[in-house]
């Protein structure tokens, strides 16, 4: 690995604010100019996507542009910096939006949804905090833009504005808020207590000296009960289920990309760029977290298994998926660093695949409990095609890209002498298994005399789900492919475990 | 016919305020005359020191204000238009002297006006230094933006009391820009009690209740005003000056004195009765919310904040903060009676049903941060109550304006009435919804921020406990905002029964409201007839101030830095200074 | 005399400002009566004043206007200072008594009557957030003049 | 004028402070304020604070007296306590 | 209620009083400045001799002595001539209030006394139109209270 060099650019920047800047256009466009308000959305989408995948380069040579904009308290300065990590989750973020959005235009329009307004303007929000917790460059930053994102999803998880979804609403806030402050009370005592800067540092800028143990180990729990949240771990979870009450691409993108992945990727920064393998090994609180991400992702696995209704079962298996993220964070192996980072890229593509597939089924006959849902397959082939790759993937069938992440993550554990952790990803893999192939089965083995007149839904989102399926299906037999997937995320291993020796 | 009387109480009261002001000058030359007849006139009168340029500044800012005590009254009754306009011009030329001494003081440093030129032990000095600079721009920038909204809704709402509104208004700028700048303690009484005597007249204005809250707020005021002489007479015996730089010289000699003792306690009573400390914080629920809500939206973002800035000054500028603090463990019971405000606000902000009144109680729970912060003893912490008091003003004072805007468009405050506004209303209820943020502490909205310096400093004190309490406190805060804005956004005026019905009300309590009955046959006076069905954005005079401070609370969420390096690092007590912070 | 004296310089201010200022809280706050009220806030007031020109007295001095047999030395006068302040504080005091007794008589338009328990009822009496009718009201008793049954409750 | 004086006057303001917050009728405690204003001022005067005297006579006995019967006229001159 | 009650001793003694009052009124005011008194008790004074013939003579007739609608531009003079005298010592290169620095050309020893003069008489104004115009609020109540409602003063008075 190069040295990493920083240098100045706007890019990162114009990469944020160019979905911040087409809200006022949504906003003004309104109802009366749907076309044109989904080219906004669509524009910004391409623009933001090719922004961020153009600054691919510059990260694979090691470069890392940044820019400072100006001091958000005296000695933090608001600043975003592209550095290997945040470019992986900036890439995942903004390519799914791209498909994102030509599938909500389907979406939206073919299940009739009202105030489109609002809700394309709190989308292109949402990924401008999105993009902004992936670039920030210190901790208040990051802080200020997971805050933002916690509250830009609140108008899209109550979208549907029944009681319902209002009920999800307020559990949602009721999780978040508290995490937002918890993850303010763990920046605030860092900041207390390391007063020269908030900077990321791969490996960590805290240190033993800083404070005494226990106050770090606090600290330690304030972050991980602050990012954790959205990362849905154990007696965290339960907003996740239930916030499935907004529409489907807002739980396919946001609850499967965005705000889950932001929880696993502020996991990630915590680890390994606060603390550092070597603290943490140090304080020994990584054996806490690796073992509520091991309980996690079993036990949620299990509940997946009792689900009837499509999208809870997917909610619940995002919340095992996301736990094997964490562990991999957690167990603090070069392999498991490696597998957690690839696992966040693998997964956002396999999941939305499904969470698109669960939405076309729901724009196309109304029907979200799995049990009416056999013999679906011969009605959408397409779709259900689709969604078997992406089941096939979760439970890390070889061929797809699942398989690879869940691979490095086994190896991680073995590298950390980890047996039983190993042993809860094998569990869980086949428990994956067990709660997805039976859909499968169900829908293109048994028949269902009522399924006589469905088609495939719309092509606005027959085509982007067949593209993450796809995209699903070639990362998995070439993942270095285009994003550079493994490159990357051996990078961010590498610098991660490095500073560890 | 009452409406005459009314409206010459005010004018009436509003004179005898003005009185009082005159009366700053005499009761120092009362003093000088003494000294003038026994001829020793050069001792006491030195001659000004008079750096050009600036020196004039601190009068300055009084200048417009003392001359719209007059023009407002006088011209109010040649054209009783002319008040409000007037009002405005007098805020606008306020708001520009106050940014040049903002400007001048962080140029210049420290600016010392000797009122009649006597020296100062003797004569009144007024002190300009950054940190009075800053709170007069907070009270200039309320003032103007409340002064350009209360036109049309004094026009609307009362339109006979157009005239004492708006001199009242100017009196109680005057008063409170006076409480800021003066550098004498007796005088700083004086100008209390102006700005006090101003408030109960433009509270009594209001609801049928708005009488009985005010004269409850008077007696009480008047027990905190007195305290406070009190404690300002133990000083004077002790040090025999009345100068807060001198008293401050004075009182090391003096910490072992019982009596200083007796007079700090009796001024932190009195001033924490007016800031709505909190076991003292009875008289303002009621009077914030029967007082129109012009009148609320005037006094509420500044009365409180002023005397907390007193606080400030007795503590760390006339006392000395650690003895104060530490030693005689004021800090302590500061810190804990604001953070049991925090607390006890929010707790029953949250029981409320009336938007007014919930607003009040957050008051004093806001209030309570600034508490913390004073009592904390941490620079951070003060920082962040000196940036507090400048982010709370914005808030507060945008959020009681569409409260009144929805008042006046809708005819009701009750919290179950607000169903569907946010779409019938976008622009006010952005107003709202940004200021509801920033009351919640989103970043990257100003609270966020006052939220971020307390907690830096509370965690820099090593007060766990209080950490973790104040952060906590945001929820509730998050709990009563978020319930009114989805209420606003998410459903729609036309479910106002069935949808209680529906859901049972989780937000509530499960308590179903009698909203029915409240369909509201009764309108306001100044409510355009449309009713709750038919509201819709009003006028640009009423909406842009609201508005304008609630995009404020980004903006200034956003530059905060700036003030806390640039202004508040400069304002903070030598004892207390940041290292590498400011100058 | 001498020991009556000497104590009454020294404890005397504290004393007596002590005394007279239990006795106006105590008609402030114990006193249903709201001019009752008042009342004890002017001995309140009263009391604080006292306090400052009992500080300015010294034995032996004379009122603070200069006067041949005293001279030029300030310790012979009385120091004028605190009573520059009390024209001041009683001025105040007046202003404050003026704006109350003028919300007492609004109070008992609007509500009949001046004790505080009888108000209290009648406040709890409205319906608790009930028509938040803001500047209503205060036009409604233009038309009703004083409360329609505030004679019968005497 | 020394402490004698001042003591008798003091002591009769506290007397009169007491009755004019005792007195059930409203008009009699007003008139008995104005004495009490009345006496302070006296003492004030004892105390060699002579404007201080003579203004709160002038202010405290008349202007606050008269504006305390005025309104006591406007309302209601029996107390319940 | 204050209503004029025409008893020729208190009418004749108020109109013999009231002059020698405002003669004493003026004398403190113009004296202040260097005996016992000046702007507040002058002011005050002469609020008093107003309010005499108020509660004597009553509203109606005390209206020749001084009128209501005077009240407050009365205070606002007051107040003018003090904040007048303030920024006339500014303009001259002083301090606001710096008496010796008010442009009349004068000694410095006589400007302070003009200028502490004028200042007495501007405070003397504004306490004057300030307790008139409490008073006449005041009473105002009492006087609606009497043609809007007969029925309640009936039973007040025997309250």
């Amino acid at each position: 690995m190069d040295a990493l060099h920083t240098f100045h650019s706007t890019r990162p920047l114009w990469a944020l604010l160019v979905s911040l800047l087409a809200i006022p256009l949504i906003v003004a466009t309104g109802e009366r100019h749907r076309n044109l308000r989904e080219t906004w959305t669509i524009l910004a989408a391409v623009a933001k996507t090719v922004l961020v995948w153009s600054m691919l380069p510059w990260v694979l040579q090691g470069r890392v542009p940044e820019i400072s904009l100006w001091r958000i308290t005296p000695s933090v300065e608001l600043a975003l910096r592209v550095d290997t990590l945040g470019l992986v989750f900036a890439i995942v973020a903004s390519t799914l939006w791209l498909l994102t959005s030509l599938y909500s235009i389907g979406y939206v329009r073919g299940a009739g949804e009202h105030k489109q307004t609002r809700y394309f303007a709190s989308f292109a929000m949402c990924l401008h905090a999105t993009i902004g917790i992936a670039f920030a460059a210190n901790l208040v930053t990051f802080l200020i833009f997971f805050e933002m994102l916690s509250i830009a999803t609140y108008p899209l998880v109550i979208h549907k504005e029944t009681p319902v979804a209002l009920a999800a609403g307020r559990k949602y806030l009721s999780f978040v808020l508290p995490a937002g402050l918890m993850l303010l009370l763990a920046v605030v005592l860092t900041a207390s207590i390391h007063p020269g800067g908030l900077d990321f540092q791969a490996g960590g800028f805290l240190s033993g000296d800083d404070a005494s143990r226990v106050l770090l180990r606090w600290i330690f729990l304030f972050f991980i009960l602050g990012v954790g949240v959205k990362a849905a771990i154990m007696p965290l979870q339960s907003w996740l289920p239930a916030a499935m009450a907004a529409p489907t691409p807002v739980s396919a993108l946001l609850h499967a990309v965005a705000v889950v992945k932001a929880g696993v990727f502020g996991v990630l920064r915590v680890t390994g760029y606060v603390y550092g393998p070597h603290l943490l090994k140090d304080i020994g609180v990584w054996t806490a977290l690796a073992w509520f991400a091991g309980v996690t992702l079993t036990v949620a696995s299990l509940l997946a298994l009792r689900q009837d209704n499509l999208k809870r079962r997917l909610a619940y298996s995002t919340v095992g998926h996301l736990s094997y993220i964490v562990l991999g964070a957690a167990i603090l192996t070069p392999y498991g660093l490696i597998g957690s980072v690839l696992h966040l890229m693998f997964h956002a593509t396999m999941k939305i695949t499904l969470f698109f597939c669960a939405g076309a089924i729901y724009v196309r006959t109304h029907k979200e409990q799995i049990s009416d849902m056999v013999g679906i397959g011969r009605q959408m082939p397409i779709t259900m095609g689709a969604f078997a790759v992406g089941s096939l993937g979760l439970a890390g069938i070889p061929g797809i890209n699942g398989f690879f992440s869940k691979w490095n993550l086994a190896l991680g554990t073995a590298q950390g002498g980890q047996w039983i952790f190993l042993g809860l990803l094998v569990l869980s893999g086949v428990l994956n298994a067990a709660y997805f192939f039976p859909i499968v089965q169900q829908a293109f083995f048994r028949r269902n005399p009522e399924f006589s007149s469905y088609g495939e839904a719309s092509m606005w989102m027959v085509v982007p789900l067949a593209l993450t399926a796809l995209m699903s299906l070639v990362l998995g037999l070439a993942p270095n492919l285009a994003a550079h997937a493994w490159d990357l995320a051996r990078a961010v291993s590498a610098a991660v475990m490095g500073g560890a020796g | 016919m009452s409406v005459k009387w009314t409206s010459r109480l005010w004018a009436g009261a509003g004179t005898a305020l003005a009185t009082l002001v005159s009366a700053v000058g005499v009761a120092a030359a009362a003093g000088h005359e003494m000294a003038q007849a026994h001829g020793d006139l050069s001792a006491i009168h030195g001659a000004a020191t008079q750096s050009p340029d600036a020196f004039q500044i601190p009068a300055m800012v009084l200048a417009p204000l003392l001359i719209g005590v007059v023009l407002v009254p006088a011209l109010g009754r040649l054209r009783r238009s002319l008040a409000y306009q007037v009002t405005v011009v007098v805020f606008v030329a306020y708001l520009a002297v106050a940014l040049k001494a903002l400007t001048t003081v962080l140029a210049h440093g420290t600016l010392h006006y000797k009122m009649a030129g006597w020296m100062p032990p003797v004569g009144i000095e007024w002190t300009l230094d950054a940190l009075s600079a800053f709170v007069v721009l907070v009270l200039a920038v309320v003032a103007v933006m409340v002064a350009i909204y209360s036109g049309v809704a004094v026009r609307r709402q009362n339109p006979e009391r157009e005239v004492p509104f708006f001199s009242m208004m100017v009196v109680m700028m005057l008063g409170l820009t006076g409480m800021v700048m003066t550098g004498d303690l007796f005088n700083l009484y004086v100008f209390f009690e102006v700005s006090s005597l101003s408030a109960y007249a433009l509270m009594a204005v209001g609801d049928r209740k708005a009488p009985v809250s005010s004269f409850r707020y008077l007696l009480q005021g008047t027990i905190g005003a007195s305290s406070y002489l009190m404690g300002v007479g133990y000083l004077y015996v002790l040090t025999g000056s009345l100068n807060m730089a001198d008293v401050a010289s004075l009182l090391p000699h003096l910490l072992g004195n019982p009596a200083l003792t007796v007079a700090l306690v009796l001024m932190v009573a009195g001033l924490g009765l007016k800031m709505a400390l909190f076991p003292m914080h009875l008289w303002l629920p009621d009077a914030y919310t029967y007082a129109s809500s012009t009148s609320t939206a005037i006094i509420a973002p500044v009365m409180t904040k002023v005397s907390a800035y007193v606080l400030i000054r007795m503590i760390y500028f006339v006392f000395d903060s650690n003895w104060v603090l530490s030693d005689l463990h004021l800090g302590f019971v500061v810190t804990w009676l604001a953070m049991a405000g925090v607390i006890w606000g929010s707790v029953m902000a949250i029981a409320q049903r009336d938007v007014k009144r919930m607003l009040a109680y957050s008051s004093i729970a806001q209030v309570g941060y600034i508490g913390v912060g004073i009592g904390t003893g941490n620079p951070w912490a003060l920082v962040g109550a000196i940036l507090h008091i400048m982010n709370h003003a914005t808030m507060k004072s945008s959020l009681f304006m569409v409260t009144g805007i929805v008042e006046m468009q809708t005819g009701t405050r009750r919290l179950q009435n607000w169903n569907g506004l946010g779409r019938k209303m976008p622009w006010t209820f952005l107003a709202f919804t940004l200021a509801a943020l920033a009351m919640v502490g989103v970043p990257p909205t100003n609270g966020f921020f006052s939220k971020w310096y307390l907690a830096l400093g509370l965690a820099g004190a090593k007060q766990w406990v209080l950490l973790v309490l104040l952060v906590l406190s945001s929820l509730l805060t998050a709990g009563y905002f978020f319930r009114l804005l989805e209420r606003i956004y998410a459903r729609t005026g036309e479910d106002v029964g069935s949808g209680s019905a529906r859901v049972g009300e989780a937000g509530d309590g499960g308590v179903r409201e009698d909203g029915g009955a409240n369909a509201d046959g009764v309108k306001l006076a100044g409510a355009s007839g449309s009713g709750i069905a038919g509201a819709r954005d009003p006028g640009l005079a009423l909406l842009l101030p609201p508005l304008l401070l609630g995009v404020g609370t980004l903006v200034l969420g956003l530059v905060n830095a700036w003030f806390v390096t640039e202004v508040i690092a400069k304002a903070l007590p030598a004892a207390l200074r940041i290292p590498g912070l400011g100058g | 005399m001498d020991g009556f004296e000497v104590f009454f310089v020294e404890k005397w201010p504290y004393l007596a400002t002590v005394l007279m200022i239990l006795i106006g809280l105590y008609g402030m706050v114990l006193k249903r009566n709201l001019v009752k009220k008042l009342i004890g806030m002017n001995i309140f007031q009263g009391a604080i004043i006292l306090f400052f020109i009992i500080h300015g007295w010294k034995r032996g001095a004379t009122v603070p206007v200069y006067d041949e047999a005293f001279g030029d030395l300030p310790a012979n006068y009385v120091n004028p200072i605190p009573h520059g302040l009390m024209l001041t504080a009683i001025v105040v005091s007046v202003a404050t008594t003026g704006v109350a007794l003028a919300l007492l008589s609004l109070i008992y338009k609007r509500f009949g009557t001046l004790e505080e328990d009888e108000l209290l009822r009648e406040l709890r009496a409205e319906p608790a957030g009930a028509p938040s009718s803001g500047e209503m009201a205060s036009q409604r008793e233009d038309v009703e003049g004083a409360e329609p049954d505030d004679g019968g409750q005497r | 004028m020394s402490g004698h004086f001042s003591a008798v006057f003091f002591v009769l303001a506290l007397l009169a402070a007491i009755v004019a917050l005792k007195v059930k009728d409203l008009l009699a405690a007003a008139v008995v304020l104005s004495l009490f204003s009345f006496l302070v001022a006296l003492l004030y005067v004892s105390l060699g604070a002579v404007d201080v005297g003579f203004n709160e006579s002038v202010l405290g006995a008349g202007v606050t007296g008269i504006l305390f019967v005025i309104a006591i006229f406007n309302t209601r001159r029996r107390s319940r306590d | 209620m204050i209503r004029p009650k025409e008893t020729i001793i208190t009418d004749h003694v108020v109109r013999v009083m009231v002059p020698f009052i405002q003669i004493f009124a003026f004398y403190v005011i113009f004296h202040g400045h260097y005996s016992p008194g000046g702007g507040f008790q002058g002011g005050a004074l002469l609020a008093g001799s107003v309010l005499l013939q108020r509660v004597v003579l009553g509203a109606e007739r005390s209206q020749i002595g001084f009128p209501t609608r005077l009240g407050i531009p009365f205070g606002a003079l007051g107040i003018l001539i003090y904040a007048g005298v303030g920024f006339l010592a500014m303009l001259d290169g002083g301090n606001y209030l710096q008496y010796d620095h008010l442009p009349f050309g004068m000694t410095p020893v006589y400007l302070r006394n003009t200028g502490i003069l004028l200042v007495e008489i501007g405070v003397a104004f504004a306490v004057t139109g300030t307790l008139v115009s409490i008073y006449d609020d005041l009473v105002n109540f009492e006087r609606r209270d009497d043609q809007a409602e007969m029925h309640s003063a009936g039973s007040r008075e025997d309250a």
